[in-house]
């Protein structure tokens, strides 16, 4: 046990499957809330798994660039620039619709 | 001779088609007739002189005596496959100047007959009669085109023509239903003749590599004039060459040729199993009757054999049956059109079955025309019958019309005792039955007793059985002559006029052809028209003379006893024979087989389901197509359900899908 | 830093100096209350709008000329190609402004038509950043400024209902689209440990299954704007309930800067390996593309719905210029997006004059058109025609060069594919015939009263039917298109 | 061989993200989501320190916790009253989704797994080598190569935009 | 050039614009077919008179070329007659200008059709001709008429569907010409054809395209539904000029760029065609409509232009354009007798009429030379068509039969033949119902005859007829040099 512990180092996969992970619970966020602000809050979830994939990349295998890194930070931004022009619009529709539940939002199909 | 007289013969015709069909309208009845009459005169008086020229000049005949054909001219018209091509031309020769003064006489008489038959008892004339001469026209010049032809193709579109004309004056009374439809029927089935007609040209064309019959038949002589000798024909030649002796199907294909060329002649001359469109023809004015149903178009078929002769010489030399079809078919029609004429009661349609045995006479003496009997007499014996039969059937269906006209009525029941009545018709009627029977010095007798004799030299069945049927001839046109002009006295209804003998217009033609009819077996027919043009010198064999004079005697004999006063025993012997009877009057039930062949099968059974199958199978398919991608529309239009989320679903799977399925893919297979 | 580099953003720059004129005249300029409101609205922003945005178009001609440039350590690029694709998407948003016109002079939309075009202005920005970017990074932000803008002006209609709804379910799909796309980016990443075009190119990834998932990742982010199916599935709700101007502007201008996108991202970054593999993919994204659009399109009876699946296949065929990845199906595809834009925005043009003025959108409403408005039924008709593929019309033009393109490939692959497309326009043409049936064969009463288009109107409807008519026959378009191509530097 | 701190950081790291990300999307209340995302994040920027990037990490915490989060605590409270709990989901809607995430997770570790390339032990790298703020301000405004003045300006752009169309769209009439 | 003249025509709307213009067209026609004739005749290296080629796409070498041989001066020739005629069987017809206007430029796109030696151009013209069908159909049609020229559109697109695979196929297969590939039908027959395997694939996709034109079984739906529902001149038109769209491209791209796959893989569109022929004559036999009875006439008769160019041999191809020419005419003067008399009794039942020989002799006279035109009456056109068909399939299918090469070409003659009795048989059956016979509705006897613009057209038409069948040599003569050998390939 202490032998494994000791031959224990981290490698990229350790950080990149919970990365994934929240991605995908993300995912099942988005798909299943039907509160709006929770679908976006899902969203949020997701960018942010796709920001840590990107430090993580740079981090274990081009260590000394910094693309990943500033990807990630132009990332940050725009995921911020999205939620608010998405809160923006979801409130307008509150408004409107008194509700945010999305599957309220369906009167134009087929 | 000049080409340009001959060549009048055909043009004037057809002028006066086309001028009294555009302008017919704008003249007056009486005038349009003149004009008709008169055209036609000057066409026979050409055609006269044409035959004369032909006959008597000596320019047409070789220095061994053999009379020649004569091209007079030969135009290209299409030119099809290789050197073939279809010419439009004139060929004088014995048969075809024979025909002509055939057609224009006949022609002729009708239109002068015409003007008085297209009249009502006042002399008011019928509507169309303008219409009704200038098809008469039409005909005239379609069967002149037939007869001068130098090509078959061109006999071939001119048969079709004399078809056309022919419908239109069966169908000239168009509001009549049963004039409508014996005109269909008449086109459709000589058409359907026609296709065998057509293979057959196409069959013969492709083994002699010409459609031209000097070049079949013939070698050229000098300019324009060819020799009929099978032995150097080019297109004969060509035929041995080619594989025309291959078998196909039970026979060469020469004599498939031939049959199928027979075949066409076989619906054109009413021969059974086609013959059934000519009784209905009878629908058609008395006058055309006379002149396509009886004299002139009905015979094309023996024409056309007779004009293929040499090839069907050449046929049975080379083993071939194609005259033997020829004598079978024309000896069953012969005895079958005897047997139903004794029991017609419509006086047009027993003249009708007797065209049809008359020809089917023709077409025997054609079929047992060989050799070794007596240089082919058959064929002269064929033509000669045709031109006096031409010439008694002529006048026997024009006194039929004066009847007809004066009684007002198809049946002899309406008839019976008319001899007072209608003098000059009677007696002309009465040389005409002689004539048919074949009584000395009828002009059918002649022709007959060459035919009898042919049969006679060829064949000890065929002699016997078409004597059998000559007594028969003479029996039932006497059973006729009695039912009109005897059997009991007329009865004038009320309010009617009597019957009375036509205006001059209807009994002249009468005359003259009776006359004719009597001394036209006096013609030196074998001198002038044989197979090979080489002139012989026919004799009456008196024993096949005496014989068949003996049978029709006997026959009138019986008929006389039977028919002339008012008694039972036809009754008698009706019911003698009641099944016989009985089919014979329903002409052994023919149309009714056609009418089931034609209604319930093909029409029922083939056109029905190919229509049903093409509305609801190949454009039900179309339709399907279009259904089915309708369809197909609706049941993917869940996927768009309006849900956000359920967008965001599929697209997420429609990427990892993308993604995975090809990775899939690639490990998979590659 | 060397500022200088900015100069060889010739466009991007002169369409910014547009834009910040535009929001300084928002600004600063007078403005005058609107009758019957408490508002006041900018005067003559659109006029101004229209005319600088037309001075600049004019000026992005003059770009054209010159050589490829790779700027900013290679994240920047123009070429005469680009700049071109450029230009053909000016001369759309040119007709977009011009039709626009009148719906921003409407009332609610009268005091915020100023942001309707400064917006509009900036999301054609992105899409340049877009074109022209051969950097990830770069490539994500236009696509964000090209969309989220968007979003914003879907929600224009304040007033209406399903302006809103649109607007949602643009905004969450987009969003999500976007996440998905950057995960695709951040494995592209994790594989070649660089975001430029050219080095990804460069880098040597052998047969790698996460490539393929990554391709299809990134193939969904941008298959999502070009509404590839089935990706495509907000395309409808949002063409529906979005203004319409905005509606035009999503379905050409928007599709046509993407699609070039697409076919930069697909060619350069992905061509060099598995280009089996992403031409597959997209072999079968074509193909449930222009069927499954024709396929909703068959139904639909609200004009711009329509009219958005008409769409989502017309992508499908523009798509083909992508696999067909020759010089030919570049041209075919730059042509084929010109025409579509002008038979689209004819289109559009003539049922946003019509909903301007009655606010009807169904097709039946569209019923004997030719008798009360024939000028229109007749731009309509073309336009139809046009999108059909129909000569002499240019759509017939461009649909055969983009087969002609795609099958310059020979194999019998594209042979098959081509015959789908083709069997697809059958279907196409029978909606889009619909229309025209509607229109001139339906003898009912129409709902629409005879009347004049304004004139903003009728100068767009004028250009686009010049267009249709004239694109194809004149040559010149389609062989300069072809030249340039022919000699990328 | 690595401290048994670092190795429990990890593991509590870790576990924190996956399981507050669960709650984040499971809970159902709101408001409680959004926490749960906090947390979430927090996580997340744990990482990007234990990483050595500390910027990224204060930009993580600065933006996301200080800007986005409260952002959503607004608009929460603004559309929803408080003690709303979001109603039961459909078992039907849950497998969707759950087969939508596992499918998701499935593709992609087995991508990420399958590349074994990507497997990489942290590279030990000395100070000098993790980005140092002035390195990155400097890249961030350089035009050559790894340079990110345009995306710089681009993302000004970009954000100018979203501010107007926020705006516009939030805007009462 | 005079084929560009035909081109650029004017297009102005009103009648007598459009009666002057059809005027023009046959005089221009007649002057373009005499100044043919005074060329030499046509040799393999110049397989086109008149031809001349305009760059128009350059990048993809794409040509406004035109140029005429024989066959595309009858066709010409027979357009300029059916638009003229036309034009006086619509004289009454409500909106004249749109309907000249889609008229003509559907005219446009056949004269271009014809004129057209570039694949391109030729394609493009083809689906100018379609398209304003539609709107023909729709707008002035009667009956079911949005269900018919819906129909009739999508499935004639569709055939142009394969054609446009077809065509650019041959484009990629065909010989490289100065370094680009050609779309010119000349310089690709004279530099090496279409590659051979590619044959056996674009052979078949090209001739199905041009054979739903052609209303080839069992692609010929569209036809008697479409032709049902279309008004007169349209039916004149489409019938009697569209259809030969289909059996001319056959010939001139399908058979002309691919000679060998013509003839390995003739006989499977042999059999199609020849099912046409008689198909089409069966179902016309039990059809009440007369323009169904006519559609399904055309389908037969459109079937045997196919069937003979299949035949590959200069006789039966010559035939084939005859029967194009004849057919044509004919079918353009029975549909607008039927249009007359539609126009007057609105029914075109044949079980509701009757006796019109007594109520409107002129036009039933007419109808009656019309139909003895169609059934091969020696002196109408028919005949000579048919016969010319006949003999050249005959002759080849009886070579082959020697030759042991097989008995397919033979037996379908044979068959094809059969279809003159059945002809027969559904035009008499009309004309006995609806000529002749007694008057069946009372109403009837009120109508009146035809007014001159209707005699008129059909007496042009009649004329025309009559023409090509007393003088036929001439149009075979100009017609034949095409087919032979030395230009046409695939003719053995």
């Amino acid at each position: 046990m202490l032998d494994l512990l000791n031959n224990f180092q981290l490698n990229s996969l350790m950080f990149l499957i919970p990365s994934l992970f929240m991605f995908c619970c993300g995912v099942y966020g988005f798909l299943t809330r039907r509160n709006m602000i929770a679908m976006l809050i899902s969203l949020e979830l997701m960018l942010n798994s796709v920001d840590m994939n990107f430090v993580v990349f740079n981090r274990f295998l081009c260590p000394g660039e910094m693309e990943g890194m500033f990807f990630t930070l132009f990332a940050i931004a725009i995921a911020a620039a999205e939620t608010a022009v998405a809160i923006a619009i979801i409130i307008n529709a509150y408004r409107i619709a008194k509700d945010i539940d999305v599957k309220d939002l369906t009167k134009m199909k087929f | 001779m000049e080409a340009t007289l001959p060549l009048l013969i055909l043009v004037l015709p057809l002028l006066m088609f086309l001028f009294l069909g555009l302008f017919g309208k704008y003249l007056s009845h009486k005038w349009s007739g003149i004009i008709g009459t008169l055209g036609m005169g000057v066409t026979m008086v050409i055609a006269y002189y044409t035959a004369y020229t032909y006959f008597f000049s000596g320019d047409f005949v070789d220095a061994a005596g053999n009379r020649l054909q004569y091209v007079v001219f030969d135009q290209q018209w299409l030119s099809l496959w290789g050197d073939l091509s279809i010419n439009l031309g004139f060929l004088l020769d014995p048969i075809s100047a024979l025909m002509l003064v055939v057609v224009t006489t006949i022609s002729f008489m009708v239109h002068l007959y015409s003007n008085g038959y297209m009249r009502d008892h006042h002399g008011v004339y019928e509507t169309g009669f303008q219409r009704f001469y200038a098809f008469l026209s039409l005909f005239s010049f379609s069967m002149l085109g037939l007869v001068v032809a130098t090509n078959i193709f061109q006999m071939y579109i001119f048969w079709e023509l004399v078809g056309a004309s022919s419908y239109l004056l069966i169908g000239f009374y168009y509001t009549k239903p049963s004039a409508v439809s014996a005109s269909k029927k008449a086109f459709i089935v000589t058409r359907f003749a026609d296709l065998g007609f057509l293979i057959g040209i196409l069959v013969l064309s492709y083994c002699t590599e010409t459609f031209n019959f000097m070049s079949m038949t013939s070698s050229s002589v000098g300019e324009g004039l060819y020799h009929v000798d099978v032995t150097s024909a080019e297109g004969v030649k060509t035929m041995i060459e080619s594989r025309a002796g291959q078998m196909f199907l039970g026979g060469s294909i020469m004599t498939w040729a031939l049959v199928l060329i027979f075949m066409g002649g076989m619906g054109k001359s009413a021969m059974m199993p086609l013959h059934i469109w000519l009784p209905d023809a009878m629908e058609g004015p008395t006058p055309v009757s006379a002149l396509i149903h009886a004299a002139t178009m009905v015979v094309a078929g023996v024409y056309l054999v007779a004009r293929l002769f040499p090839l069907f010489m050449v046929n049975e030399l080379a083993g071939g049956a194609a005259l033997d079809i020829v004598t079978v078919v024309g000896a069953l029609t012969a005895a079958y059109a005897a047997i139903v004429a004794c029991t017609q009661v419509d006086i047009k349609r027993v003249l009708a079955f007797s065209t049809i045995s008359q020809i089917a006479f023709m077409m025997v003496s054609l079929g047992v025309s060989r050799g070794d009997v007596g240089e082919n007499l058959g064929y002269m014996a064929s033509m000669f019958h045709l031109f006096t039969h031409a010439m008694f059937k002529a006048l026997l269906f024009l006194g039929a019309g004066a009847l007809i006209h004066a009684v007002s009525s198809n049946d002899y029941t309406a008839m019976h005792g008319l001899r007072k009545h209608m003098p000059i018709t009677h007696i002309t009627f009465l040389i005409g039955c002689l004539a048919i029977a074949g009584i000395i010095p009828f002009s059918g007798f002649f022709s007959k007793d060459e035919i009898l004799a042919s049969c006679f030299g060829n064949s000890m069945v065929a002699y016997v059985w078409m004597s059998l049927v000559a007594g028969l001839t003479a029996f039932y046109m006497f059973r006729l002559y009695y039912l009109i002009f005897w059997w009991k006295e007329h009865k004038v209804h009320e309010g009617h006029h009597a019957p009375k003998d036509q205006p001059w217009t209807m009994t002249l033609p009468l005359i003259i052809l009776g006359v004719v009819a009597i001394f036209c077996g006096l013609v030196p027919f074998s001198e002038m028209v044989t197979w090979n043009g080489h002139p012989h010198h026919a004799h009456i064999n008196w024993t096949v003379a005496s014989v068949s004079l003996a049978v029709s005697i006997v026959a009138i004999g019986i008929a006389t006893l039977m028919y002339r006063k008012e008694n039972s025993l036809p009754a008698k012997m009706r019911s003698l024979f009641p099944r016989l009877w009985q089919g014979a009057h329903h002409r052994f039930y023919f149309d009714e087989l056609y009418m089931f062949i034609t209604h319930k099968i093909i029409f029922n059974s083939i056109c029905k389901p190919i229509a049903w199958f093409d509305r609801h199978i190949i454009d039900g398919t179309m339709d399907a197509f279009a259904a089915i991608t309708n369809k197909a529309s609706y049941a993917i239009r869940g996927l768009q359900s309006g849900n956000a989320q359920s967008y965001v679903w599929v697209y997420l799977l429609g990427a990892l899908v993308l993604g995975g399925g090809t990775v899939a893919i690639i490990f998979l297979f590659f | 830093m060397d500022y200088s580099q900015f100069l060889a953003m010739k466009q991007e720059i002169g369409l910014l100096v547009v834009f910040l004129l535009v929001f300084l005249y928002d600004l600063f300029a007078p403005r005058y209350a609107v009758a019957g409101s408490d508002k006041k609205a900018v005067k003559g922003i659109s006029t101004i709008t229209v005319v600088l945005f037309a001075l600049y178009t004019v000026y992005g001609f003059f770009c054209t000329v010159g050589d490829a440039q790779l700027v900013f350590g290679g994240m920047y690029s123009t070429t005469p190609v680009v700049a071109t694709i450029k230009n053909i998407l000016n001369v759309g948003v040119l007709i977009v402004l011009i039709q626009s016109m009148q719906w921003n002079a409407s009332e609610p939309q009268i005091m915020r038509r100023a942001e309707f075009y400064e917006l509009m202005l900036i999301t054609l920005f992105g899409m340049y950043l877009m074109i022209s970017a051969r950097h990830f990074l770069l490539f994500v932000i236009g696509l964000e400024a090209a969309s989220l803008p968007l979003a914003a002006m879907v929600a224009f209609d304040k007033n209406k209902y399903e302006s809103h709804e649109a607007a949602v379910k643009y905004i969450l799909t987009a969003l999500f689209s976007s996440a998905i796309f950057m995960l695709g980016l951040s494995f592209v990443y994790g594989l070649t440990g660089t975001l430029y075009f050219d080095k990804i190119a460069e880098a040597s990834v052998e047969g790698s299954g996460m490539l393929i998932v990554a391709m299809a990742f990134v193939m969904a982010g941008i298959g999502f704007k070009l509404s590839l199916v089935p990706f495509h599935l907000w395309t409808a709700d949002v063409y529906q309930g979005a203004p319409t101007s905005v509606t035009s502007y999503l379905s050409v201008i928007s599709k046509g800067a993407t699609a070039f996108a697409f076919m930069v991202v697909m060619v350069q970054v992905f061509g060099q390996f598995y280009s089996a593999a992403w031409e597959w993919m997209l072999y079968g994204l074509i193909i449930l593309t222009i069927t499954v659009g024709n396929l909703f399109a068959i139904r639909q009876r609200n004009m711009k719905r329509f009219l958005a699946f008409s769409s989502v296949s017309q992508a499908g065929y523009i798509m083909l210029g992508v696999i067909g990845a020759n010089d030919m199906s570049l041209a075919a595809m730059m042509f084929y997006i010109l025409v579509y834009i002008f038979s689209n925005l004819a289109a559009f043009g003539v049922i946003q004059s019509i909903e301007n003025k009655t606010g009807l959108v169904g097709m039946d409403s569209y019923r004997g058109l030719s008798k009360t408005n024939p000028r229109l039924a007749f731009a309509m008709m073309l336009a139809m025609f046009s999108l059909a593929g129909i000569p002499p019309f240019a759509g017939f033009f461009s649909k055969f060069f983009i087969f002609t393109g795609a099958l310059n490939v020979g194999t019998t692959a594209m042979y098959v594919l081509v015959l789908i497309a083709l069997i697809n326009t059958i279907v196409s043409l029978y909606y889009y015939l619909l229309v025209v049936k509607a229109m001139y064969i339906s003898d009912e009463e129409c709902e629409i009263a005879t009347f004049k288009s304004k004139c903003s109107e009728r100068l767009a409807l004028v250009i686009t039917v010049g267009g249709i008519i004239l694109l194809g026959i004149v040559s010149v378009v389609y062989n300069s298109l072809l030249v340039l191509t022919e000699n990328p530097v | 061989m690595e401290s048994l701190l670092s190795i429990m950081i990890y593991v509590v790291v870790a576990l924190s993200i996956m399981i507050f990300s669960v709650l984040a999307v499971t809970t159902r209340k709101i408001l409680r989501s959004a926490t749960f995302l906090l947390f979430a994040l927090f996580g997340t920027a744990a990482v990007y320190f234990m990483l050595g990037y500390q910027f990224l990490g204060g930009v993580q915490i600065a933006v996301y916790a200080g800007g986005i989060v409260v952002l959503f605590v607004f608009s929460i409270l603004l559309t929803s009253h408080p003690g709303d709990n979001s109603s039961k989901l459909e078992s039907k809607k849950k497998a969707l989704g759950l087969i939508g995430a596992i499918a998701m997770f499935v593709v992609c570790a087995w991508s990420l797994i399958s590349r074994c390339s990507l497997i990489k032990t942290l590279p030990d790298l000395g100070e000098a080598e993790l980005p140092t703020m002035s390195q990155i301000g400097n890249d961030l405004l350089s035009s050559g190569s790894n340079g990110y003045l345009l995306p710089f300006e681009a993302i000004s752009v970009l954000l100018l935009a979203c501010i107007i169309g926020g705006i516009v769209v939030a805007r009462k009439k | 050039m005079l084929g560009g003249l035909a081109l650029c025509r004017n297009i102005k709307q009103i009648r007598a614009v459009a009666v002057a213009g059809s005027l023009v067209l046959i005089g221009m026609s007649v002057y373009l077919l005499l100044e043919y004739l005074a060329l030499p005749a046509l040799t393999h290296e110049h397989p086109m008179h008149f031809y001349d080629s305009w760059v128009w796409f350059e990048s993809l070498n794409i040509h406004l070329a035109v140029g005429v041989d024989g066959v595309s001066i009858a066709m010409i020739l027979l357009t300029s007659i059916i638009v003229f005629a036309g034009s006086f069987a619509s004289w009454s017809i409500n909106q004249p200008k749109a309907f000249f206007l889609w008229l003509i430029l559907l005219s446009t796109g056949v004269y271009g059709f014809f004129i057209s030696v570039d694949l391109f151009t030729m394609f493009m013209f083809y689906e100018v001709a379609l398209i304003p069908m539609y709107l023909l159909i729709g707008v002035w049609g009667s009956g079911n008429k949005n269900y018919s020229a819906m129909k009739l559109t999508l499935m004639l697109m569709g055939g142009s569907a394969f054609l446009m695979l077809g065509l650019i196929g041959i484009y990629y297969n065909g010989p490289v010409v100065d370094g680009a590939h050609t779309w010119d039908i000349t310089q690709i027959v004279n530099n090496g054809g279409v590659e051979k395997g590619w044959q056996y694939f674009l052979f078949p996709i090209t001739f199905v395209g041009f054979g739903v034109l052609g209303a080839m079984f069992p692609f010929h739906t569209w036809s008697p539904d479409g032709h049902a529902s279309a008004p007169t001149a349209v039916s004149m038109l489409h019938a009697g000029v569209l259809m030969k769209l289909g059996g001319y491209g056959c010939f001139r791209v399908a058979m002309y760029l691919m000679p060998e796959a013509a003839q390995e893989l003739s006989w499977i569109f042999l059999i199609l065609t020849g099912i046409s022929v008689v198909y089409g004559a069966f179902s016309a036999c039990v059809q009440t409509d007369l323009k169904y009875i006519n559609a399904y006439s055309s389908v037969s008769h459109c079937g045997l232009v196919l069937f003979a160019v299949l035949m590959l041999n200069q006789t039966a191809m010559t035939g084939a354009v005859m029967q194009m020419l004849s057919h044509g005419l004919m079918t353009a003067l029975f549909f607008a007798l039927i249009g007359m008399i539609y126009g007057r009794t609105h029914t075109r039942d044949i079980r509701e009429m009757g006796g019109m020989m007594k109520i409107m002799p002129y036009l039933a006279v007419c109808y009656v030379i019309a139909g003895f035109a169609s059934l091969g009456l020696p002196g109408l056109s028919g005949f000579v068509a048919e016969m010319t068909i006949f003999v050249g399939s005959f002759q080849q299918g009886m070579s082959e039969f020697m030759a042991g090469a097989g008995s397919l070409k033979l037996v379908f003659t044979i068959v094809a033949c059969c279809s003159i009795v059945i002809t027969a048989v559904y035009i008499l059956r009309v004309v006995g119902k609806l000529l002749l016979g007694p008057v069946q509705d009372k109403h009837h006897l009120e109508l009146t005859d035809a007014t001159w613009w209707e005699r008129l057209s059909t007496v042009t038409l009649i004329i025309s007829v009559a023409a090509i069948g007393c003088f036929p040599n001439f149009f075979a003569d100009l017609i034949r040099e095409t087919f032979s050998g030395e230009i046409f390939k695939a003719v053995l």
